[in-house]
């Protein structure tokens, strides 16, 4: 009658909650990945593209596709709590050729990592997913 | 029906199973020294007086051994439950007690920590420790009804560094300890002459240490009369007025004479007279200082006499030389705290100390110190009767911090913050 | 073996399992606790304890609180239950919604708890709202004697649903032949009440006081956690005293402290074994 | 017309006590800004209990699921302690239970009392002498050190005891002329009619021992063994913004129980079988 019926949806609703929770806790990480922008990576890398290189500032060789919007481009560093943030950084580009930039910024070091594509779009301080290989 | 109980009880056979096999043997302590703290704590990185005695130990089974917990909430709870059922770690220092929220004053009430009279009388080596070649007002801080339960390695004094200019229009020349409506007077001078100077970037500390000082932890007395809520209101209005950086008055961050040197030179570089003085506290009469690196021995231990070369070892002359920095030849304030932090308690490296730090020069080698002001610190530093203990006891962090966050943020009035502080203070005291 | 000796051996089989159990979890611990209530340190104190424990105000205020709490906070939870249960009684035909609805506070997490309280109770909360809508000025119900009221208030909202169904299991008992012949010689309907429910259910009663003194002690958790280890005068309980001096480390007057609870509660709970056997029906 | 007015009254009171638990619900699908700006008391105005979210959002939920992993894992350790000790406690308390209503031998009454005393001690008494036996007992830093002490707490035996004793004796006299074993009674009779109130006991034996504390705190060395009521008193205290969706989730598994029981519960305590 109308008692077990409500007991029986219970139940059922008990074994599915537990079970949810057992695939949660198993893809909880990957799932939140999946949600994150997936972005690729590459080292900043000190050169010059002519021959005579002024040694006023450092010059960067950055791929031509991480420089958005004429003069920023994205950084990756990593919080404490280990999330991986971008942070976007503002060059001034002095030169280029079919495969880099050339640029200086007072913001850039040489072990930064630049984002140079990525799956959605990104604004300062998202939460990313690096995506290994070229 | 029978099936389902005993389907019952296998599964709860099968659980116990699996949880019994978890990881459980501690291994037993055998027989080196036990020492609890929290995951790199500083009492225990680089250059404190552990770890300086376990690189100099040679046998491997007199080191210190030292164990870390995660959190302070863990340490906390181990450390009360295990010494209440009479175990615990051998050496326990008061900046972990503090850390984990345990107020060692009451611990002391309660005997858990050994006499260290007792230990020193049934030591029979040759090299055993002979009180008197050690500060001895130092020493009588660590006494407690009768019982010596600490000796303090170090003690850094209560003082201020301060122009004479910007003072004596404020203060008599003869004061040797500011008191707290010296402060306040100072402060509405300032204001009203519009001065770029401050008293200090963080005013609102001193409400916390006045509450502090009205409270006598050992002979548990407490006295928040009327003219301590006069004053407190006044401090609670001390905010530096603005927040463009303002240059302070008093230098309070004075560790070690190297550092009140330094800013002594500061000043007669600006051809001011440099002038030391005492901290604000409630009786101005007496000069005090903070003991500082205090460890008590745990009653139940058996191994006082190993904890005993451990304190040997931090109050001989060549140690406290080496962490007071009293033999570096030249002061550089960037790296002051590994080679020149605290005043040492041995009389000898206390000596060679105060020596070279009036020798050798301050300011990137530029100035040397004028003989008025080392004379001065020396005559001050002789006058320190009262050494304190730390701080911070659990009592701040549980009945002190609330009631003075609410009162500055303006959350109750003055009437409500000393009648609730007089009956918490009531209650903690008598528990 | 003569019949009698086998059922004590079977009654005693049946009780081994928790016997054991409660013997190495609750009865070893209690004699420690015990022991170490006459010991300072390693040193045979005696009774020193507990004279120091009556000398200490701090103590006494606990104790006075705790009183005021039970004495206030037990007797309101069983009037309203009952009062529900009769009021839930009243209904011919109701859904077991509205009865059991009361059993949810039980279930709600402590910790979302507080939020709820804190906006409803705080200085500025909904409550003080309502007051200074209505020109009454605010009640500090965290800092004043008011705290007592709140704290009574969470006591009997989060444990009344229990005790209401506890009470109409109690009334279900009740033959309605008795009601049927009250009825006839003119009882009106509160001389009902008095007259042949109350002394129908003295054994459900027994049973609710003795879960009301239960979950009073489980309510320490709801103070704890809504006014922290030192809470005002008026709200400062027994087992503040006794968790303050835990995490002071003073074992010997945490556990004379303890013993003197268990001896509050042995007392109340002998008068009431007492009130129950000279008025049980059954039994 | 009176008829209304009763009716009106029950809203009433059922209004008061779901309020809050209708208000947590409504609250874990807020943002967790609302939250905070709806928790911090200083900024003077009045709170009024709006329930409803201005931006409904399952940020909550998602920062708790997704971005804070260590949440279900805890969960899990929840699940590890507090299902063996409903288990335990019911098998435990309906043995002992049995024997305290139905079954006659000496001291019978001054042993439950006793066991009453126990179950009421407040348990800073027994947390240290507890450490003792269970660190000689070598069980420290598992899962057993709170497991056992919650199976055997007499809570069950005396909620039990008093819905064993509505069973009228003529049943259990019959069957005993029979010749049936003690056990067989208990199996066969007693356990049949004492279904509802072992429900009631496994919620709210489930309920404590769900919202368990101290012994964690003390009796676990590494905090990767608490259970989650740990992480709910420390998330109280630390960021708002997701208490609410903590403890909505908290909540369900008491929540199953207490639906899957809620008409048994009515009956666990009256003889007559509706």
């Amino acid at each position: 009658m109308k008692q077990d019926k409500f007991k029986r949806i219970v139940i059922k609703f008990g074994i599915v909650f537990f079970i949810v929770m057992l695939f949660l806790t198993y893809f909880s990480k990957t799932i939140d990945n999946l949600l994150l922008p997936k972005v690729k990576i590459s080292d900043v890398m000190t050169g010059s593209l002519s021959e005579y290189p002024d040694t006023m500032h450092t010059h960067y060789l950055l791929p031509l596709s991480s420089v958005i919007s004429s003069e920023e481009v994205y950084v990756i560093n990593t919080l404490e709590n280990g999330d991986i943030t971008v942070s976007s950084v503002s060059v001034n580009i002095c030169g280029s050729d079919d495969l880099y930039y050339e640029v200086t910024s007072d913001f850039l070091f040489s072990d930064m990592q630049v984002v140079y594509m990525t799956s959605k779009e990104i604004s300062d301080g998202d939460r990313v997913y690096i995506e290994e290989g070229e | 029906m029978n099936k389902r109980i005993i389907s019952v009880m296998l599964c709860m056979l099968i659980l116990t199973g699996f949880t019994a096999c978890g990881n459980s043997a501690t291994e037993d302590s055998g027989s080196k020294i036990t020492f609890y703290t929290i995951k790199n704590w500083y009492s225990i990185t680089e250059g404190s007086s552990i770890w300086d005695y376990n690189k100099h130990c040679t046998d491997s089974d007199k080191i210190i051994e030292i164990v870390e917990f995660e959190t302070a909430e863990e340490l906390k709870n181990k450390l009360s439950t295990e010494l209440m059922s009479g175990g615990g770690p051998d050496l326990i220092s008061a900046d972990c007690l503090s850390a984990a929220g345990i107020s060692y004053e009451k611990l002391i009430e309660q005997g858990c920590f050994a006499d260290i009279n007792e230990i020193i009388e049934a030591d029979t080596s040759q090299d055993k420790i002979n009180l008197s070649d050690y500060n001895e007002n130092a020493l009588q801080s660590g006494v407690i009804n009768g019982n010596r339960y600490y000796i303090p390695f170090y003690f850094m004094p209560n003082f201020y560094v301060a122009s004479q200019q910007d003072l004596e229009k404020h203060i008599s020349a003869d004061t040797k300890s500011l008191s707290y409506n010296d402060l306040i007077k100072i402060n509405d001078k300032i204001n009203e002459e519009k001065s770029d100077k401050v008293i200090t970037l963080n005013a609102d500390g001193y409400l916390w240490s006045y509450v502090y000082d009205n409270v006598d932890f050992l002979n548990k007395t407490y006295s928040f009369d009327v003219e301590f809520s006069k004053t407190a209101e006044k401090l609670k209005e001390l905010k530096s007025s603005g927040n463009e950086i303002k240059e302070e008055i008093f230098n309070e961050f004075v560790i070690s004479p190297y550092q009140i040197y330094e800013y002594c030179a500061e000043i007669e570089k600006k051809e001011e007279t440099a002038r030391v003085i005492g901290k604000p506290s409630i009786n101005t009469e007496v000069l005090s200082a903070q003991a500082c690196d205090i460890y008590f021995i745990n009653k139940n231990s058996k191994k006082k006499q190993e904890i005993m070369e451990f304190i040997k070892f931090a109050l001989s002359e060549k140690e406290q030389n080496n962490v007071t920095g009293a033999e570096i030849e030249k002061y550089d304030n960037t790296t002051s705290y590994y080679n020149g932090s605290y005043f040492p308690i041995n009389k000898k490296s206390y000596k060679t100390l105060m020596n070279n730090a009036k020798e050798i020069k301050y300011l990137d080698d530029t100035a040397k110190i004028s003989n008025k002001s080392s004379e001065q610190l020396e005559n001050m530093l002789s006058q320190i009767s009262d050494y304190q203990f730390p701080q911070s006891t659990n009592y701040m962090t549980e009945v002190g911090s609330e009631l003075i966050n609410d009162y500055v943020n303006g959350k109750i009035s003055t009437q409500k913050f000393t009648d609730s502080l007089k009956s918490k203070t009531k209650i903690y005291m008598e528990e | 073996m003569t019949r009698k000796r086998k059922d004590y051996f079977t009654a005693f089989l049946f009780i081994l399992p928790s016997l054991i159990g409660i013997a190495i979890f609750y009865i070893v611990p209690y004699i420690i606790c015990f022991i170490k209530s006459l010991y300072i340190g390693q040193n045979f104190v005696g009774l020193t304890n507990y004279i120091q424990l009556f000398s200490n105000n701090t103590f006494l205020l606990a104790l006075k609180n705790t009183a005021v709490f039970t004495v206030i906070a037990i007797p309101l939870l069983m009037v309203i239950s009952f009062l529900l249960a009769l009021f839930l009684n009243s209904f011919e035909k109701i859904s077991s919604f509205f009865s059991s609805s009361f059993l949810i506070p039980v279930v709600v997490p402590i910790a979302s708890l507080i939020c709820v309280w804190q906006v409803v109770f705080d200085d500025y909360g909904a409550v003080n709202g309502l007051l200074n809508t209505l020109e009454f000025y605010t009640v500090e119900f965290f800092s004043s004697e008011f705290s007592m009221v709140m704290i009574i208030f969470i006591y009997v909202w989060k444990y009344c649903g229990f005790c209401v169904i506890l009470f109409t299991a109690g009334l279900a008992n009740v033959p309605k032949s008795l009601y049927e012949s009250a009825r006839l010689d003119g009882a009106n309907s509160f001389q009902l009440v008095t007259k042949v429910t109350i002394p129908m259910i003295t054994p459900t009663v027994f049973f609710v006081f003795l879960m009301e003194i239960i979950y009073s002690f489980k309510i320490f958790r709801e103070v704890f956690a809504l006014f922290g280890d030192y809470p005002n005068e008026n709200v400062y309980f027994l087992q503040n005293f006794i968790n303050n001096n835990y995490y002071n480390l003073n074992y010997p007057r945490l556990s004379s402290a303890s013993i003197i609870l268990s001896l509050f509660i042995i007392i109340v709970l002998l008068v009431f074994f007492i009130f129950e056997r000279k008025h049980s029906v059954s039994e | 017309m009176k008829k209304i007015i009763k009716y009106i009254f029950l809203l009433l009171i059922t209004a008061i006590f779901l309020f809050p638990v209708v208000f947590m619900i409504a609250c874990s699908f807020m943002s967790s800004s609302q939250i905070s700006e709806m928790l911090d008391f200083a900024n003077g105005e009045y709170k009024n209990l709006n329930m409803i979210p201005e931006m409904f959002s399952l940020e909550q939920f998602y920062q708790v699921f997704f971005r804070r992993p260590e949440y279900l894992l805890k969960f899990w350790n929840s699940v590890i302690v507090t299902f063996p000790t409903v288990i335990g406690q019911v098998v435990v308390s309906s043995l002992a239970a049995f024997a305290f209503a139905k079954l006659k031998f000496p001291f019978r009454d001054k042993l439950f009392f006793a066991y009453i005393v126990l179950l009421i001690l407040p348990l800073q008494v027994t947390l240290v002498p507890n450490y003792i036996i269970l660190d000689n007992m070598d069980l420290l830093n598992n899962f057993l050190a709170i497991i056992l002490p919650g199976t055997f707490s007499a809570f069950g035996i005396c909620l039990l005891r008093q819905s064993i004793k509505y069973i009228p004796d003529s049943s259990i006299e019959a069957a005993r002329i029979d010749g049936a074993s003690y056990f067989k009674i208990f199996t066969r009779i007693i356990l049949p009619q004492i279904k509802s109130g072992l429900v009631t006991l496994t919620l709210l034996c489930f309920i404590d021992n769900w919202n368990v504390v101290e012994q964690p705190l003390i009796y676990f060395d590494n905090s990767t063994m608490y259970p989650l009521s740990i992480m709910m008193s420390e998330i109280g205290n630390s960021d708002y913004g997701i208490i609410f969706a903590c403890g909505v989730m908290f909540m369900i598994p008491a929540l199953i129980i207490y639906f899957y029981g809620h008409r048994d519960i009515d009956l666990s305590f009256s003889d007559s079988e509706k």
